[in-house]
């Protein structure tokens, strides 16, 4: 049953790469049908799981042993708790509204059969994810979701910037991959196995240093899927995919792998403080990191994606403070599952709307246009900056609360950031509604060419003369996704918070706690409020009041930065990039001059020598006696030498 | 004494080769479908071994032993430990596939000789029977249980290798053919000058063997079985010295096999001159018997002077592992790319044949079978694109996917399965020559992980400017996708990949028991894991866990 | 010195005496020696088998000469062959071994084995001899490759005439007979007189044969002046070294020389007691008579000739001597090294380290850069009795029996190798420089294979004969404690292996020139004789044993 | 007067003929000196066979001679035909094959 959850998207996947051009007209409804499959499955098993009491709703179910090697047994087996279950629901859920939107979004793709292929693959992976009993399976399915991921970034390959995105991407998570692979490592050698039950069971018993090791390597791992500094490079790149993968993948589902990893192993955690305090410090740079980067980008899909890496941010964070943070932590990465990938579908819509322009400074004044989209996106914001009553409001308030319960100064420290994040979320969230939905109809005019964005889509200049594009309203198979992801960005929220029905439901797994925070609920929530109130009011009076030039302005140092994602691009290509290209082409210089000179140098010396011994036959009969007289004379010299000594 | 079965599995290749080259010139066809029929044979043998072998069995399985050449001690001895048997199979897995793919290669090339020529030069013919021989050879050696016969075939393998590198080359060659010429034959001289070199210093070791088995068991003898059986019992010593230098003497043999560096200059040399299928030949059948040997010989006869020498093998594996693949980044070529990461993969082999873990070992062997199928699902293809657009330059590419999708998937899959993804079977062996590593060598484990992520930057950056991105070159507008032979050779490997991908147990089980064997020969036992942990235990570790850390 | 003086006075007065008293008494008591014929049958039936083509050469008419010299040296060889082995049948190899002829010979394993070897490689020899479809017929009649009228001026007045008349040097047959029936002896012979003897009658032919080819006459002639010059000077020196041991032990027999030189039976004469005394007379003129020997095997520094005549030399005679000189010559230095001068062991094994490690290496590393086939076959000779010596210093019953198998497969590979070329011909006759060869794997794949084979097996490639017998010979000298040596030998055989690779290279991976040489199509006696080469190799590479038994039990002298 | 000066004339004569080998040019007197040495060798076994009073190195002495002879006989031959070919009997003028 649980095998089945997998198994179907994946057979989804595998029918459509091989079926070939007779499925082109009808492979995207199958893939779709599969998704909603899996998607019942899901929900048949949590009927069933609900049925069981608190403690023994887990299912395991082991199909087959993997790779078996003395003492290295890798079981190809399945667990199913409440926390794989939540990701089931979402990843399910969410990736079937999805596939139906794409059914729309893509219909004029050719490639269509082959992208529905790969949502699919994506889904079977990040399910493999989830529902893996032990990390070795696990990881399979975290690189598996990292391929999807590179196929769907790279989909449209003929562009290069799509392709080099895709690979850029691919590489970054391998890196947080080989840290998960070394956490492996560390697991087996220390406790001899990599299930997840023995292995949390036996934490405690490993010493500080072992846990420290390997919670920091999972770290890694979680930095580089969730796109947490310092690894949080490839995110913006990403959104070359097409914007359903940008809201499935890099909003909703697998850039939340990271969390689910620490929540996950949540008992290693407990055992190494350094390592959370880590974890806590990656998760407060990250979510300024990505608000600040948010505010800076005049692409609607990047600035939602430096949203989201503020946001998991934000649930790192929150796994980071221990058992009483995972349940928030996961609560809102639930909650903005639905609400982000409202928000990409929305910015999706509108980007079907004005033929593919994706930047911000050529919009405006939408919301005539394209009112559904206006009210659904407008939900997802006022979810996402937490506006009282809405999902995000709750989830966020939470882990506001709960950072402010860890206590002692870092308690503070860390209350302050999130606040301020807080604050920053609504600021920049503000200023993309604005700059989207309401002013002036920029896009009416034709576009000046602008040398301060290289990687402006060429097609408006390209053309001659310009011809404005018409916003309209996307078809209903669109819409209707957005719909369903609106009423849960509002709802989710209190749905959970009611009798803190989400933190039961979760606790068997991540042993909830509460905080003893300084400073009461009620104060945080008023806090939480004002900062909102703050970020908005900031950027209404910067978009809202006076009109939003064409052309970005120069901007501060500090906006300058920001637009170039706080210069993370700039180091990797001077440290990494360039510093890589010197090392090989030097080392293909050693290779070709040293190593294989010395073989080549070898040969060429004993010619050499052979030429020279070769004077010595001059052709002379004198000289060969010569040389058999000095023999003799030797011959006979050593004799005699020999019988001397 | 039961049915020869090894000896037939090896025979019968052979005897194809003979057939095959006496093919008349005007029947080309009618020799590569002997050719192709006869590996098909022999690959049903091989599958009879690999069933008929018992796991649980005795060590060496279907074992023969006659009397040889009884002055230098030697007897024609066959027999199959798990390891052998899996390679065995490996290789009759392979040839009909490097044979299928290298269907036209020896073709029209005696078009510009005259008639009486003609007649007589044969390439074709030649190059099939060359194929069949080198199996054949190689089977022997992965059968054989005796020292001597076991060299005997390492080195002979060499000639009918020699001639397929240095009589096959691309049609189309850059650097024009003349230039191609010379590039090929100073290819297939390194690759032959450079491994002969090796063998006879083993050759000498080989002397020196016999001359110490000599002196202990009274009279010398090559049987590895009944050394393994003197050496465990005592009654074969050696000076440490002498032992020493014995396992150099086989190792510097097996070492320019593989090859480690810095021995390793000739495979980038013979992979880039040689057609793709005989450079599939090369690295994934024929290198595998030095990685093949180490494991069976070098470890067996000298376990201790192994020992001594693992701080420096590691070393070099390591440095295989790593340089193989910056190299790899900085080819333009796209067949010598694949040669340098066929070098980080030997490196990895090689580090799990040293780490003296049972995981190490097992993950070694299963790397050299999932290697072999890897590479030459890539290499094969790479093969089919040079075909296509005659040259072997990565600038010469782009935007292939567009127009030949299959083409790309394959290649893609290729690529995915040498930068082992998981699901795909070279990930099982990967991470488990890691984890063995990291089990004895923390810091060895972690530097050596290192090498999955240049693999990734190799792989993608290879795939990326042929594939993807706009089509910038006439020749690749009309470039057809894979052919139905083309489509025939690929699928298989690649199913193959996937489903011993997510099912190795099979193979894992043949091999377990023989790695144990070879673990006892060494006197090594697994290191135990801490579990459960007094809280000092994982102290030591600590630091290598932070120095991965700071290593990402 | 002063010693040296009185010694000389001491025992001169009596030994004078006694001198004449013997010759006074003893004049008329003079008996006839007892000469063993069965024993010595084979060489007594080739050396009959020469005179009688004397006698043909001399008498019969030109037409009739080839056909009956053909088939005398045939059946004489064949006959020779035939006793050979009824002798070793007759145990005469092992334990009927004997000395016979007065002491003069020994019959035993070694010299019943090499002489076995020398005999089939005569045979092939009389075959290559005996090919006349190579040449373009002279005038309607089919020539050989030896000139028609040696004594006749190059491109003169003689040799046209001559070569009108289609005239052919018959003599070789004889000649070649002769040196047969010398070289049987040079391995047998059991004291130093017949070891010069023997070493005079097998070389001088072959001084002539060299001289006779019938193209390039001048490199012929030039050939046959070094080897003359170069064979005699170092027969001198030969002949010293055996007058300074007949000084030092007051007799040649080996068996003699060998008891003074061990001391074990106490010396009477006081004379012999003083001149045995003398360790410089031994050692002097030991190193004397293995230099002679030294020469004829080609090892540095005395290998010089070698390259010239081989490449001067009718390629015929090259093949025949190449193979059977070496055969020949490493016969007698083992019975002189193992029977003669064993009590001195520690004193030449040293020296021929240095003489085996310097031949190896030279032989090798110079054929790197030879252009011509004959010439690098030289070179390659060189090495390969760099290798051989390996054998010889192993000093053990293995190390005569490997040594004797290693003659026997080399001499047949390089009858062989020598015999191919003799088929790649252009309008000058053989085409011996290197780069005609190109190509020709194209032009007749089944010859370059063969000759393939050949180098392989030179470079000592598993599962040739060479392979076996390096193996072999390495493996005696490792169990003679010398290891160094095997490895300098291994690494010798890497380098050679770079120059065969090199004109394998050249035979089938470089494209054919267009004036390329054509390979003639050889009558059945030259095929029969690469034919026999190739069989031999391969047999010997792959199933050797048999052949390793004969050396074996072959491999104890008689004292 | 000792036989034992003979050995030591004999070695003299030897070493001249073997210098002679080494520094005339003239084929004929090369050959000569060849022809020196041997008989230097003879004498020294003459010497010999003298002071051990036995009869073997006299008897040598006697083949020696009839070897020395038939060399002449061939020896004389090829220079000869040498001669004939080259019009110079030099042994450094036959240096056409070197290297």
């Amino acid at each position: 049953m649980i095998g089945l959850l997998v198994g179907v998207p994946l057979l989804g996947a595998a029918v459509l790469l091989l079926g070939g051009r007779r499925l082109d007209r009808s492979g995207h409804w199958l893939a779709t049908l599969l998704a909603a499959v899996s998607f019942v499955i899901g929900a048949v098993l949590f009927a069933s799981m609900l049925g069981e009491d608190a403690e023994s709703r887990a299912m395991h179910s082991k199909l087959f042993s993997w790779v078996p090697v003395e003492g290295f047994q890798a079981d190809m087996a399945f667990q199913l708790d409440q926390l794989s279950m939540t990701f089931v629901l979402l990843i399910t859920g969410v990736g079937t509204l999805i596939h139906l939107y794409s059914v729309g979004y893509m219909e004029h793709d050719p490639k269509r059969r082959r992208f529905f292929a790969y949502l699919n693959l994506f889904l079977a992976a990040m399910l493999l994810l989830v529902l893996a009993d032990n990390f070795l399976l696990l990881y399979v399915g975290w690189e598996g979701v990292g391929l999807a991921s590179y196929l769907l970034i790279g989909f449209w390959q003929h562009k290069p910037s799509a392709a080099t995105a895709a690979k850029k991407a691919f590489l970054v998570n391998r890196v947080g991959d080989a840290g998960l692979a070394i956490a492996i490592f560390l697991m087996f050698t220390t406790f001899g196995t990599f299930a997840f039950a023995p292995v949390l069971s036996a934490a405690g018993e490993a010493s500080e240093g072992k846990l420290t090791a390997i919670g920091l390597m999972l770290l890694l791992a979680a930095c580089g899927k969730s796109a947490q500094v310092p690894l949080q490079s490839w995110l913006g790149d990403a959104m070359e995919g097409p914007t359903p993968v940008s809201a499935l993948i890099h909003a909703a589902t697998m850039v939340t792998a990271g969390v689910y990893l620490i929540t996950r192993s949540g008992a290693i955690f407990n055992g190494a403080p350094d390592a959370q305090l880590v974890v806590v410090i990656v998760g407060a740079v990250t979510l300024l990191f990505g608000a600040i980067v948010g505010c800076a980008k005049d692409d609607i899909k990047k600035a939602l994606a430096g949203s989201t890496m503020s946001q998991i941010g934000y649930m790192i964070l929150a796994a980071g403070l221990g058992p009483i943070g995972y349940a928030f932590a996961i609560m809102h990465l639930v909650t903005h599952g639905f609400f982000k990938a409202g928000l990409f579908l929305g910015a999706g819509s509108v980007m079907h709307g004005m033929n593919d322009e994706v930047d911000m400074r050529r919009y405006g004044g939408l919301r005539k246009h394209m009112p559904v989209t206006f009210v659904t996106f407008g939900l997802g914001y006022l979810a996402i900056i937490g506006f009282p009553g809405l999902s995000g409001f709750f989830s966020k308030d939470q882990i506001i609360e709960a950072a402010f319960g860890k206590g002692g100064t870092e308690g503070w420290i860390l209350g302050a950031v999130t606040l301020l994040g807080a604050a920053i979320t609504a600021y920049y969230m503000t200023r993309v509604m604005l700059m989207t939905f309401f002013g002036e109809e920029r896009w009416r005019k034709a576009p000046t060419p602008s040398p301060a964005e290289p990687d402006v889509e060429p097609a408006a200049e390209t053309r001659g003369a310009y011809a404005p594009p018409h916003p309209h309203e996307s078809p209903k198979i669109m819409t209707i996704p957005m719909i369903v992801l609106a009423f849960g960005s509002v709802f989710a929220g209190g749905l959970f918070k009611a009798g803190e029905s989400f933190v039961g439901w979760l606790e068997p797994v991540t042993q909830f706690e509460h905080g003893h925070s300084p400073v009461s609920a009620t104060a945080v929530t008023a806090a939480t409020i004002v900062a909102l109130v703050l970020g908005v009011g900031a950027a209404y009076l910067q978009y809202g009041r006076k009109p939003v030039p064409a052309l970005a302005p120069r901007g501060s140092l500090l906006t300058r930065a920001a637009r170039r994602d706080l210069l993370q691009d700039d180091f990797n290509h001077v440290v990494l990039v360039s510093g890589g290209t010197h090392l090989t082409r030097s080392l293909v210089y050693v290779d070709n001059k040293v190593v294989d000179g010395a073989v080549n140098g070898t040969a060429a010396s004993f010619g050499g020598l052979s030429g020279r011994l070769r004077r010595l036959q001059n052709g002379f009969a004198r000289s060969y006696a010569v040389s058999m007289f000095g023999g003799a004379a030797v011959l006979i010299a050593a004799t005699l030498l020999m019988r001397a000594v | 004494m039961s049915f020869p079965l090894l000896t037939v599995t090896a025979a019968l290749p052979a005897v194809g080769a003979v057939a095959t080259a006496a093919v008349p010139a005007a029947r080309r066809t009618a020799a590569k479908w002997l050719a192709l029929l006869v590996s098909l044979a022999t690959l049903v043998l091989a599958a009879v071994v690999l069933i008929r072998f018992d796991p649980d069995g005795a060590r060496y399985q279907l074992t023969e032993s006659h009397a040889w050449i009884s002055d230098f001690g030697v007897r024609y001895e066959l027999g199959v430990d798990g390891i052998g048997a899996a390679l065995m199979a490996l290789t009759a897995l392979l040839i009909p596939f490097v044979i299928g793919a290298g269907w036209h290669d020896a073709d029209d090339a005696d078009d510009r000789a005259d008639e009486q020529a003609n007649r007589r030069w044969r390439p074709t013919q030649g190059f099939f029977a060359l194929i069949l021989a080198v199996e054949a050879m190689v089977l022997v050696s992965f059968a054989a249980t005796d020292v001597f016969l076991f060299y005997i075939f390492f080195e002979a393998m060499l000639i009918p290798m020699y001639f397929l590198i240095g009589g096959f080359g691309d049609r189309a060659h850059a650097a024009g053919e003349e230039e191609g010429a010379k590039q090929r034959s100073y290819a297939a001289v390194k690759f032959l000058l450079y491994n002969l070199a090796g063998g006879l210093v083993m050759l000498a070791a080989v002397i020196g063997l016999f001359v110490v088995s000599a002196d202990s068991l009274g009279q010398g003898t090559f049987s590895l079985p009944e050394l393994l059986k003197a050496r465990a019992s005592g009654d074969l010593t050696m000076a440490t010295s002498t032992e020493r230098w014995l396992f150099l003497g086989f190792f510097v043999a097996f070492a320019i096999k593989a090859p480690l560096w810095p021995l390793h200059t000739w495979l980038p040399n013979a992979m880039g001159e040689s057609t793709a299928p005989v450079a599939v030949l090369i690295t994934a059948v024929v290198d595998k018997v030095g990685t093949f040997a180490m494991l069976r010989f070098c470890l067996g006869l000298f376990p201790e002077a192994s020992s001594w020498a693992t701080p420096v093998v590691l070393g070099l594996a390591l440095v295989s592992v790593l340089y193989g693949a910056l190299l790899a980044v900085g080819q333009r070529d796209i067949k010598r790319l694949v040669a340098y990461a066929s070098i980080s993969h030997f490196g990895f082999i090689i580090l799990g044949v040293f780490a003296m873990t049972s995981q190490g070992q097992g993950g070694a062997t299963l790397y050299m079978v999932f290697h072999g199928i890897s590479t030459a699902a890539l290499m094969l293809v790479a093969g089919f694109l040079i075909s296509r657009r005659g040259s072997r330059l990565i600038a010469d590419y782009g935007g292939v996917q567009k127009v030949a999708p299959v083409l790309a998937g394959t290649f893609l899959i290729g690529g995915l399965a040498t930068l082992s993804l998981p699901g795909l079977a070279p990930f099982v062996s990967e991470f488990l020559v890691l984890v063995g590593t990291f089990e004895r060598y923390p810091v060895a484990g972690i530097i050596a992980t290192v090498g999955i992520i240049l693999a990734a930057l190799y792989v993608l950056v290879l795939y990326q400017r042929t594939m993807t991105g706009p089509i910038r070159r006439p020749e690749i507008e009309k470039m057809p996708d894979l052919k139905v032979r083309e489509v025939a050779v690929v699928a298989p490997l690649v199913a193959l990949l996937l489903f011993l991908g997510v099912f190795p147990k099979p193979l894992t089980e043949i091999v377990n028991p023989a790695v144990e064997h070879t673990l006892s020969d060494v006197q090594k036992k697994d290191p135990k894991p801490q579990h459960p942990v007094a809280e000092h235990a994982g102290s030591d570790d600590k630091p290598a866990g932070h120095g991965g850390g700071d290593h990402e | 010195m002063t010693g040296m003086i009185d010694v000389a006075s001491a025992g001169g007065a009596p030994g004078v005496h006694s001198l004449w008293t013997v010759a006074a008494g003893a004049g008329d008591k003079l008996q006839a020696p007892s000469i063993e014929y069965g024993k010595l049958s084979p060489t007594l039936i080739v050396l009959g088998a020469a005179a009688l083509g004397v006698l043909i050469d001399a008498f019969a008419p030109r037409r009739a000469r080839y056909g009956a010299q053909l088939f005398v040296a045939l059946v004489g060889l064949a006959a020779a062959f035939a006793a050979v082995i009824g002798l070793a049948a007759s145990g005469a190899g092992t334990t009927e071994a004997q000395i016979a002829g007065m002491g003069a010979l020994a019959v035993d394993g070694p010299a019943l084995f090499l002489q076995g070897t020398l005999l089939l490689v005569g045979i092939v020899g009389v075959f290559t001899f005996a090919e006349r479809k190579l040449e373009p017929s002279a005038h309607g009649s089919r020539v050989d490759s030896f000139a028609a009228q040696p004594a006749s001026v190059p491109g003169g007045e003689g040799e046209t005439q001559a070569v009108k008349a289609g005239w052919t040097t018959t003599e070789v047959f004889p000649l070649l007979m002769f040196a047969v029936g010398g070289m049987l002896l040079f391995p047998a012979a059991n004291d130093l007189l017949t070891l010069f003897i023997a070493l005079e009658v097998f070389s001088l032919p072959l001084y002539l044969l060299c001289a006779l080819a019938r193209r390039r006459r001048l490199l012929s002639q030039e050939a046959a002046v070094k080897y003359f010059l170069l064979g005699a000077f170092s027969s001198a020196f030969l002949l010293f070294g055996t007058a300074l041991l007949y000084g030092y032990a007051g007799t040649v027999s080996y068996s003699g020389i060998a008891r003074v030189v061990s001391g074990t039976d106490a010396i009477s004469d006081p004379v012999l007691a003083q001149t045995a005394g003398n360790d410089a007379l031994l050692l002097i003129g030991g190193a004397l008579v293995v230099m002679g020997l030294l020469f004829k095997v080609g090892a540095v520094p005395f290998h010089m000739w070698t390259p010239d005549v081989y490449q001067g030399a009718p390629t015929p005679v090259t093949g025949f001597m190449a193979a059977a000189t070496k055969v020949a010559a490493f016969g007698a230095l083992l019975r002189l090294l193992y029977v003669v001068l064993p009590g001195l062991r520690w004193d030449w094994r040293p020296v021929m380290w240095g003489v085996a490690i310097l031949t190896m290496l030279a032989g090798a590393i110079v054929a790197i850069t030879q252009t011509d086939i004959k010439r690098l076959l030289a070179y390659s000779s060189i090495a390969h009795a760099g290798f051989l010596l390996a054998g010889v210093i192993a000093t053990s019953k293995d190390g005569i029996s490997s040594v004797l198998f290693y003659l026997g497969a080399y001499s047949f590979v390089t009858l062989g190798a020598f015999a191919v070329v003799t088929l790649v011909r252009d309008a000058g006759g053989e085409a011996t420089h290197l780069s005609k060869w190109a190509g020709l794997g194209r032009r007749s794949p089944l010859l370059a294979a063969v000759f393939a084979v050949f180098l392989l097996a030179f470079a000592g490639i598993p599962l040739t004969s060479g392979f076996a017998g390096k193996f072999a010979v390495f493996k005696a000298a490792a169990e003679g404690g010398a290891g160094v040596l095997v490895v300098i030998g291994v690494l010798a055989s890497a380098i050679a292996a770079f120059f065969y690779l090199r004109v394998i290279v050249l035979m089938f991976f470089s494209e054919p020139q267009a004036d390329g040489p054509s390979v003639a199509v050889p009558s059945v006696m030259t095929t029969s004789a690469i034919a026999i080469g190739v069989v031999v190799t391969v047999v010997l590479g792959v199933a050797p044993q048999y052949f390793l038994d004969l050396a074996g039990q072959a491999g104890v002298f008689v004292r | 007067m000792s036989p034992i000066n003979y050995v030591y004339l004999a070695a003299l004569l030897f070493t001249i003929g073997a210098a002679g080998v080494l520094i005339r040019r003239n084929a004929i007197v090369v050959f000569m000196c060849i022809e020196l040495m041997l008989n230097a060798a003879n004498l020294t076994l003459v010497a010999f066979s003298r002071m051990h009073g036995n009869l073997d190195g006299q008897i040598m002495a006697f083949f020696v001679m009839v070897v020395a002879a038939a060399e002449v006989v061939v020896g004389l031959a090829i220079i000869v035909m040498l001669y004939r070919s080259r019009h110079s009997a030099s042994v450094d003028d036959a240096s056409l094959m070197k290297l």
